[in-house]
C-alpha cells in the first residue's frame, strides 16, 4: 500500500507548534468577546494560591451543623467512615507506607484550596453547586479541624485559606508538575 | 513532536498475500486448513450461474408456445402483455416501471435509446439464469425448470430470435445468436490494474 | 459459570448504588465466542450500546432514485469514516433483506478449483485479517438534478460513504481452495432472496478484494451485508456483494444480467461493459447545496475526493467560479481508494461566489468539468448521465448567504 | 413477526410445490448443507441503522462506579465502534443543548473568547484517530476497591481485584479503553485567536456537567495536537463521550480528555483539583506519590485468543491484538507463544499512528499442547512494556505485594499472559 505522509501544506501547519505568544489579531475572528461578568460566572477553579476564591468565611462549628444535614449520610458522622465508595475523610497518616495506605484529606491532600474548590464544585453529589460561599468556607473549616490541621475556633476566608500548610504538602514528585515530550522512562512509567 | 511530524510506519503486512498475487494457478497444498471439502451435491444445490456457454443448464426444455402461457399468468401484470409495454407500475429496484422486454432494435445511437432483451442483451444464457434468479418479483426460485426454458424462448420469439416452435434446451439456448452480441466494447472486457483513462471515464 | 458467578457478586457487592439496573450475566455458548457477562439492558438502556444525542438529527434520507435506498449525510460526516447507522444503502432487486443467522451461513468456493471448499463465519474468523479503509460508491451516484429540486450534497453525491472493513483476503480463500489453470473470472452470489450476482476480474480478485465481516470495529451491518460481504475497492458499489454466500472460480467471463443491462450506452450505440473503475472525483460538503452561511468572514471550505484507481494525489479549490485554483489541504493519511478530507480556508466577502472542487488522482486523473465531459461524450447528448458521472460539482453561493447547485440539467 | 411471515411463508409454499425439482435447489430446505436459506425481513428505511439482531457485543459495566466497558474480544481493526466505546463517568450528557452550549476561553490571554458549536465548525479542522484510555485501565486494583475491600486498613489483603481471576476476559481486563477517529479544531487554533499572554504555563480544562471534572494540562501540550473535537467516527461525539465536543489530549491519562468541554482556562501553574490530587496518582513504596504523570505507557494485549475463548483444536490460528503507546507510535510488537521463552515479531496492520491503537497479527499453529501466549510492544521512544517481574522490579515490591495491597496504581502496563489449556480453553495466567 501507499502511505503518503506529510503532505499536508499548511494553513495549520503555520501556526502549530511552538509556544510564542501572539498580541496580533486574531487570526480567523470566530467567536465573540466574552465579558468579566461571564467569566467571573463560570470560573469556579480555585488554584493553589487561591487568587479565584470568592470572599466569605467560616468557622469548623458551623461547618459541623451543615455536615451533619448535608453530608454525614455518604460520609458518616465523624467523617471517619469509609463507606462505600468514598474513602475515609480523616486519619491514614503513617499509612502511606504500608500496603494499605489511606488516602484523606489529612494524610494525602498538598492544599487545602483544592477542598474548597472540590466541595464547591462537586457536593453533594446532586445537589453540586448549591452550597453557598460561606457555607463551603464552613464544610472546608470542618474539615480541616477535624483533621487536626486548624483549631476549632479558627475562622477561615479567602486571605488565609491558601497559606494553610497541609501535611503532606511535600509528598509529592516531582516537586512542580511538569512535562517534557518524549522523556526517557524504565518501561514506559514512573515508578 | 506533532502529528505532523508523524511517520507512518509503512509495511507490507500482508506479504503473505501479496506474494499470491496475479492469477497464477497454484498446485501447492492449502496453507490454513481451514473450511471443510464441499461436496458435490452442495455444490450443484447452490450453483446458479449459469455462463455464455451454458455448462450449467439443467436438463429440461420449452418452447415460446409453452411460455405464452406462463407468461400471461406470471409476468404480464408486470411486463405488459407482449413484452413491448411499460407498465405504469412501480415495481423495479430503480423505482420506475421495468423497462420493455422485447424492441428497441436500431434505438441505441439514438437519443432515446430503448434496451430489451432483444435489442441490448449479449447472450441468451443471461435471460435464463435471470429468470430463474431473480423473477417473478415477488417469488424468486419459484419457478421450474422447463418453465424457465419455456419463457426464455418466448421472449425470444416476441424478439423475432427464435422460431414459435423452437425447442430451448441446454443444447440450444447457448447457440442462440443475440443481435446485439458485439454491441459492447471492449469486445472482451478486461481490466488492468493502474488503467488511466481519459478524464477519469474512457468512452 | 465459575467466572460469571464471581464476577457478577462482585459487582453486586460493589453496586449497592446501582441498584435497580438489571446485571445478568449471559454466557455465550457458541465455541471461540469469549465468555463474557452483559449487562441485560432493557431497550433503550445506553450502558450495554450507546446512543447518539438526540440533538443529532442527522439522518439518511430515502433515495430519490431506488425504492430501497437511502442516502448518506455527507454533509454532516467528519473526518473519512461513515458511521455505521449513517451508511448508505442501494441494494438492487430486492425489496427485503435476508435476516441471516450467522451460525448457519456459509461461504462456498466452488468451480476452477482443486479444492471446493465451505466455510464457516467463524472459521473465517480464525484466518490472517486485514483492515482497510476503503470506500464504496454507487456507480449511479452524483447523477445532477434535472430542474430544480433536491440539490443537497446528500441527494446529489450521498451514495457513497467510507468505512473501515475487516476481513479475510478473498486470495488467501482462493488459494486455499487452489486456483486451476485456465481460472480468469469470478463470479460472486449474494444469500438475498434473488441471489444477486456480479462477475469480477480474477487478477481483482487475487490483488486486494476483501470477505469482510467487520465494518467500524463491529460486525457488518444487516443491511450492509452482514454477516459476510464483499469489498472490491475502488471499483463501483454494485460489485461488493452483500450476504456473500458463494464464489465461482470460472475460466471465461459470465456475464450476470446487471452487468449486461447496466452496461453505460454511448452516443454511438455501443455499450461500454465492466467499466468497474470508480473515477478521480470530489465534492464540496460545506458549505454545499441547501446550507446557509451566517454572514461575511471565515470559512473553511471542506470536502471529500476518492478515486477508484488509486490515492487521491491533489484536490484544488476554485472560490470564483473556476478562474483561479489553489491547492487544499489534504488530512493524512492518505489512503488508496478511500475518502480523502480535503480542507481550504476561505473568507467570503458577502458577494455571490461559486465553490468548486477538482481531484486529482495518483494516475494523473482529473476530474473533469461537465463542458470536457460533453466534449468526449458529444455535445447534446445527456443520456449519458447514469453512472460513473465525475464532473466537477459547483455550489453558488449568493449574496443571503444561501448555497444552491449550481449543476442543474434543464 | 410480522416482517418475516411473508418469507417464510413464501418459503414453505415454495418448497412443497417443487420439492424434488432442481429449481428447488436456489433454496434448500432448512438444515441442507451447506447452508439454510435465510428468512427474510422487509426492509426498513432506517434513518439511522442498527446491528444485527444476531450480534451480542456489548459493554459491560467497569464495576461499582457508572460505566463500562469495550469489549476488546469483539472489536476489530483499530476503531471502537461509537456503541461500543467504554465510559467512565456517571453523567450521560443527555441533556447538553449544542445551540446552548458555550466553549469560554480566558486566564492569561489577550481576548477572553466565547465559541458556539457552530464557530467552531466554522474554524480549520482536522480528524485524527487517537486511543482514549482510562489511567487505571489493566491495574490490578481498582480504587472503589481500595475502601471496599479494606482499604482503611483492616489488613485483610484483599487487594487485587482481578489479578486472582483466572476467568477475566480481555474486556473486563483491558477494556476501560477505546480509539476513535475524532474531528475538531486544534485547541492551539482558539488559544491563538484568543492570545496566549507570555506568562502562561499550563491550561485548566472543565467539562460542563455537574461536578465539572477538570484537569491541568502543560500548555505546551495544549500548543501541540490536543484536540477539542466535535465529531467521533464520522458522526456527532456521542452523549456519554462529551457531546458538543470534548478535548483529545493524545496519549494522555482518559481523564485528562474532558468532556462536554465548557472551559479552557489559560494559568501558569497546575490548578491542583480533586482528580490530580486523589484519583490520579501513583503512591510509592516511600509514601511519596508521583502526580502528573500524564502519559499513558506503552502497552499490548491480545485479543485473540484471551480468556474465555475456547480453540475448537490444534491447527492454525491467527493470533491478533491491540498495541499503542501515549508517547507516540509502535515502533514493535513481539509475540511469545512459548510461554515467554522464545519471542518473534508480529505483523503491524498499517496505519501506524502516534497515540492509536496499532493491529497486530501473529499466524500460528497450535499443537494442542497447554502453553501461554503473550505479547510485548516497543514504541518509538524505545520504551518496552514490561513483564510483571520487571514491573514489580521498578516498584521494588514481591508478587505478592499485587496480591494483597490496596494502593491502587495507575499505568500499570505489565504484559498480559493468557493460558491456553490442552483442551483449547483460555484462562487469565497473570499470576501463574
Amino acid at each position: 500500500m501507499r502511505c503518503l505522509a506529510n503532505l499536508l501544506v499548511p494553513a495549520i501547519m503555520a501556526l502549530s507548534g511552538g509556544l510564542v505568544t501572539l498580541a496580533q489579531t486574531p487570526p480567523y475572528n470566530v467567536g465573540r468577546p466574552a465579558t468579566d461578568q461571564e467569566i467571573r460566572a463560570w470560573d469556579i477553579a480555585i488554584g493553589p494560591e487561591g487568587e479565584e476564591l470568592p470572599p466569605g468565611s467560616g468557622t469548623s462549628k458551623e461547618g459541623a451543623k451543615i455536615y451533619a444535614q448535608r453530608c454525614a449520610s455518604c460520609h458518616g458522622p465523624t467523617a471517619a467512615e469509609g463507606k462505600f465508595i468514598h474513602g475515609p475523610l480523616l486519619g491514614g497518616r503513617e499509612t502511606l507506607t504500608t500496603l494499605y495506605p489511606l488516602k484523606t484529606l489529612g494524610s494525602y491532600w498538598p492544599f487545602a484550596t483544592g477542598i474548597w474548590d472540590y466541595i464547591r464544585r462537586g457536593m453533594p453529589p446532586g445537589g453540586e453547586g448549591s452550597l453557598t460561599t460561606d457555607e463551603v468556607y464552613h464544610l472546608t473549616a470542618f474539615l480541616l479541624y477535624r483533621n487536626g490541621i486548624i483549631k476549632e475556633t479558627d475562622v477561615l476566608n479567602e486571605k488565609n485559606l491558601p497559606k494553610i500548610q497541609m501535611p503532606n504538602r511535600n509528598g509529592f514528585v516531582p516537586a512542580k508538575p511538569e512535562w517534557k515530550p518524549g522523556e526517557k522512562r524504565p518501561h514506559g512509567l514512573y515508578p | 513532536m506533532g502529528w505532523f511530524t508523524m511517520h507512518y510506519y509503512c509495511r507490507n503486512l500482508l506479504v503473505l498475500t501479496l506474494a499470491l498475487t496475479g492469477a497464477a494457478a497454484v498446485a501447492q497444498g492449502p496453507a490454513y486448513q481451514r473450511g471443510r471439502n464441499a461436496t458435490e451435491e452442495e455444490i450443484r444445490a447452490w450453483d446458479i450461474s449459469i455462463g455464455p456457454d451454458g455448462k450449467e443448464l439443467p436438463p429440461g426444455s420449452g418452447t415460446a408456445t409453452e411460455g405464452a402461457q406462463i407468461y400471461a399468468q406470471k409476468c404480464a401484470a408486470c411486463h405488459g402483455k407482449t413484452g413491448a409495454e411499460i407498465h405504469p407500475a412501480k415495481l423495479t429496484h430503480m423505482g420506475g416501471a421495468p423497462g420493455p422486454l422485447v424492441g428497441g432494435v436500431g434505438t441505441l445511437s439514438s437519443s432515446k435509446p430503448v434496451k430489451t432483451v432483444g435489442s441490448f442483451w449479449p447472450y441468451a444464457t443471461i435471460l435464463w439464469d435471470y429468470i430463474r434468479r431473480g423473477m417473478p418479483e415477488f417469488r424468486p426460485g419459484t419457478l421450474t425448470v422447463n418453465e424457465v426454458y419455456a419463457l426464455t424462448a418466448f421472449l425470444l420469439f416476441q424478439n423475432g430470435i427464435i422460431k414459435e416452435k423452437d425447442v430451448m434446451d441446454a443444447n440450444s439456448l447457448p447457440k442462440v445468436q443475440m443481435p446485439n452480441r458485439d454491441g459492447f466494447v471492449p469486445p472482451k472486457p478486461e481490466w488492468k490494474p493502474g488503467m488511466k483513462r481519459p478524464l477519469g471515464y474512457y468512452p | 459459570m465459575g467466572s460469571k458467578q464471581s464476577s457478577r457478586r462482585r459487582f453486586l457487592k460493589g453496586g449497592a448504588a446501582l441498584a435497580g439496573l438489571a446485571i445478568g450475566g449471559i454466557p455465550r455458548a457458541i465455541a471461540q465466542v469469549p465468555r463474557v457477562e452483559k449487562a441485560d439492558a432493557p431497550p433503550g438502556d445506553s450502558r450495554a450500546y450507546g446512543h447518539r444525542s438526540r440533538f443529532d438529527t442527522s439522518k439518511r434520507l430515502d433515495d430519490t432514485h431506488a425504492p430501497h435506498g437511502m442516502t448518506t449525510p455527507i454533509q454532516d460526516t467528519t473526518g473519512i469514516i461513515t458511521p455505521n447507522g449513517l451508511h448508505f444503502v442501494m441494494d438492487h432487486d430486492h425489496m427485503e433483506r435476508p435476516d441471516i443467522d450467522p451460525k448457519q451461513h456459509r461461504l462456498l468456493i466452488h468451480g476452477q478449483v482443486d479444492r471446493p471448499l465451505s466455510f464457516t463465519l467463524e472459521e473465517l474468523k480464525t484466518l490472517p485479517s486485514v483492515s482497510k479503509i476503503y470506500f464504496i460508491e454507487c456507480n449511479g451516484n452524483s447523477q445532477p438534478p434535472r430542474g430544480p429540486g433536491k440539490d443537497s450534497v446528500q441527494d446529489v453525491h450521498g451514495r457513497i460513504s467510507c468505512s473501515e472493513w475487516t476481513g479475510v483476503p478473498l486470495a488467501l480463500l482462493l488459494r486455499e481452495a487452489g486456483l486451476k489453470a485456465g481460472a480468469t473470472w469470478l463470479v460472486a452470489e449474494g444469500a438475498d432472496a434473488k441471489r444477486y450476482a456480479m462477475g469480477i476480474p480474477l487478477t481483482k480478485g487475487m490483488e486486494d478484494v476483501l470477505v469482510a465481516y467487520g465494518q467500524n470495529g463491529e460486525p457488518v451491518r444487516p443491511e450492509q451485508g452482514y454477516p459476510l460481504r464483499l469489498i472490491i475497492p475502488g471499483f463501483e458499489g454494485n460489485i461488493s456483494i452483500k450476504w456473500l454466500r458463494r464464489i465461482k472460480v470460472v475460466d471465461q467471463l459470465y456475464v450476470p444480467r446487471h452487468q449486461a443491462t447496466n452496461a453505460e450506452l454511448m452516443p454511438n450505440g455501443k455499450a461500454l461493459w465492466f467499466n468497474f473503475q470508480i473515477g478521480a472525483k470530489s465534492v464540496i460538503t460545506r458549505p454545499s447545496g441547501g446550507q446557509k452561511l451566517p454572514g461575511p468572514g471565515f470559512y473553511e471550505i471542506t470536502g471529500l475526493a476518492w478515486s477508484g484507481g488509486g490515492a487521491v494525489h491533489r484536490v484544488e479549490v476554485s472560490t470564483d467560479g473556476g478562474k483561479s485554483w489553489k491547492d487544499a489541504e489534504l488530512q493524512q493519511p492518505v489512503l488508496p481508494m478511500a475518502w480523502t478530507r480535503f480542507r481550504s480556508p476561505w473568507t467570503w466577502n458577502g458577494q455571490e461566489a461559486v465553490l468548486q472542487s477538482r481531484c486529482t488522482d495518483e494516475r494523473g486523473e482529473v476530474q473533469p468539468t461537465l463542458a470536457q465531459l460533453r466534449e468526449v461524450w458529444g455535445i447534446n447528448s445527456d443520456f449519458y448521465f447514469q453512472d460513473h458521472f465525475n464532473g466537477i460539482q459547483p455550489w453558488k453561493v449568493t449574496p443571503d448567504g444561501v448555497v444552491h447547485n449550481a449543476l442543474l440539467l434543464s | 413477526m410480522d416482517a418475516k411471515q411473508p418469507g417464510r411463508r413464501r418459503f414453505l409454499k415454495s418448497g412443497a410445490a417443487l420439492a424434488g425439482l432442481a429449481v428447488s435447489g436456489i433454496r434448500p430446505a432448512a438444515g441442507q448443507t451447506p447452508g439454510a436459506s435465510p428468512d427474510v425481513v422487509h426492509k426498513e428505511r432506517a434513518a439511522y441503522g442498527q446491528p444485527s439482531r444476531f450480534e451480542a457485543a456489548s459493554r459491560i459495566p467497569a464495576g461499582p462506579n457508572p460505566g463500562s466497558r469495550t469489549p476488546l474480544q469483539d472489536v476489530v481493526g483499530i476503531i471502537a465502534a461509537n456503541g461500543l466505546h467504554f465510559v467512565q463517568s456517571s453523567y450521560s450528557g443527555d441533556n447538553i443543548d449544542p445551540r446552548k452550549h458555550r466553549l469560554l476561553i480566558h486566564g492569561m490571554v489577550h481576548r477572553p473568547l466565547i465559541f458556539s458549536l457552530e464557530d467552531l465548525k466554522r474554524l480549520p479542522s482536522v480528524s485524527r484517530i487517537h486511543f482514549v484510555e482510562c489511567t487505571g485501565n489493566t491495574s490490578p486494583v481498582t480504587p472503589s476497591l481500595t475502601t471496599i475491600r479494606g482499604g482503611i486498613g483492616d489488613g485483610t489483603g484483599k487487594g487485587s481485584e482481578w489479578i486472582d481471576e483466572l476467568h477475566q476476559s480481555v474486556q473486563q481486563t483491558h477494556g476501560k479503553m477505546g480509539c476513535a477517529w475524532y474531528t475538531g479544531v486544534l485547541l492551539s487554533v482558539l488559544l491563538r485567536e484568543a492570545g496566549v499572554k507570555p506568562e502562561a504555563g499550563w491550561l485548566l480544562l472543565e467539562g460542563a456537567e455537574p461536578g465539572h471534572l477538570s484537569r491541568s494540562i502543560p500548555l505546551a501540550k495544549g500548543m501541540d495536537d490536543v484536540l477539542v473535537a466535535y465529531g467521533q467516527n464520522g458522526e456527532a461525539i456521542r452523549p456519554e463521550q462529551g457531546y458538543p465536543f470534548r478535548t483529545v489530549v493524545p496519549g494522555f491519562e482518559g481523564n485528562i480528555n474532558i468532556k462536554w468541554l465548557r472551559r479552557v482556562k489559560v494559568i501558569d501553574q497546575p490548578h491542583m483539583v480533586k482528580e490530580e490530587i486523589n484519583n490520579y496518582t501513583s503512591l510509592r513504596l516511600d509514601g511519596k506519590a508521583r502526580w502528573f504523570q500524564l502519559e499513558m505507557p506503552v502497552k499490548s494485549v491480545i485479543t485473540f485468543p484471551s480468556s474465555g475463548q475456547r480453540l475448537p483444536g490444534p491447527g492454525f490460528y491467527n493470533i491478533t491484538g491491540l498495541a499503542w503507546s501515549g508517547r507516540g507510535a509502535i515502533r514493535k510488537v513481539e509475540v511469545s507463544v512459548d510461554s515467554g521463552r522464545t519471542w518473534k515479531d508480529a505483523q503491524l496492520e498499517d496505519p501506524v499512528v502516534r497515540m492509536a491503537w496499532t493491529r497486530f497479527h501473529f499466524p500460528w499453529t497450535w499443537n494442542g499442547e497447554a502453553t501461554r501466549v503473550l505479547s510485548r510492544s516497543t514504541d518509538e521512544q524505545g520504551d518496552v512494556q514490561p513483564t510483571l517481574a520487571e514491573f514489580s522490579k521498578v516498584w521494588g515490591v514481591n508478587l505478592e505485594y499485587w496480591r494483597k495491597t490496596t494502593n491502587f496504581v495507575n499505568h500499570f502496563n505489565v504484559i498480559q499472559p493468557w493460558k491456553i489449556n490442552g483442551d483449547g480453553s483460555v484462562q487469565n495466567a497473570m499470576l501463574g
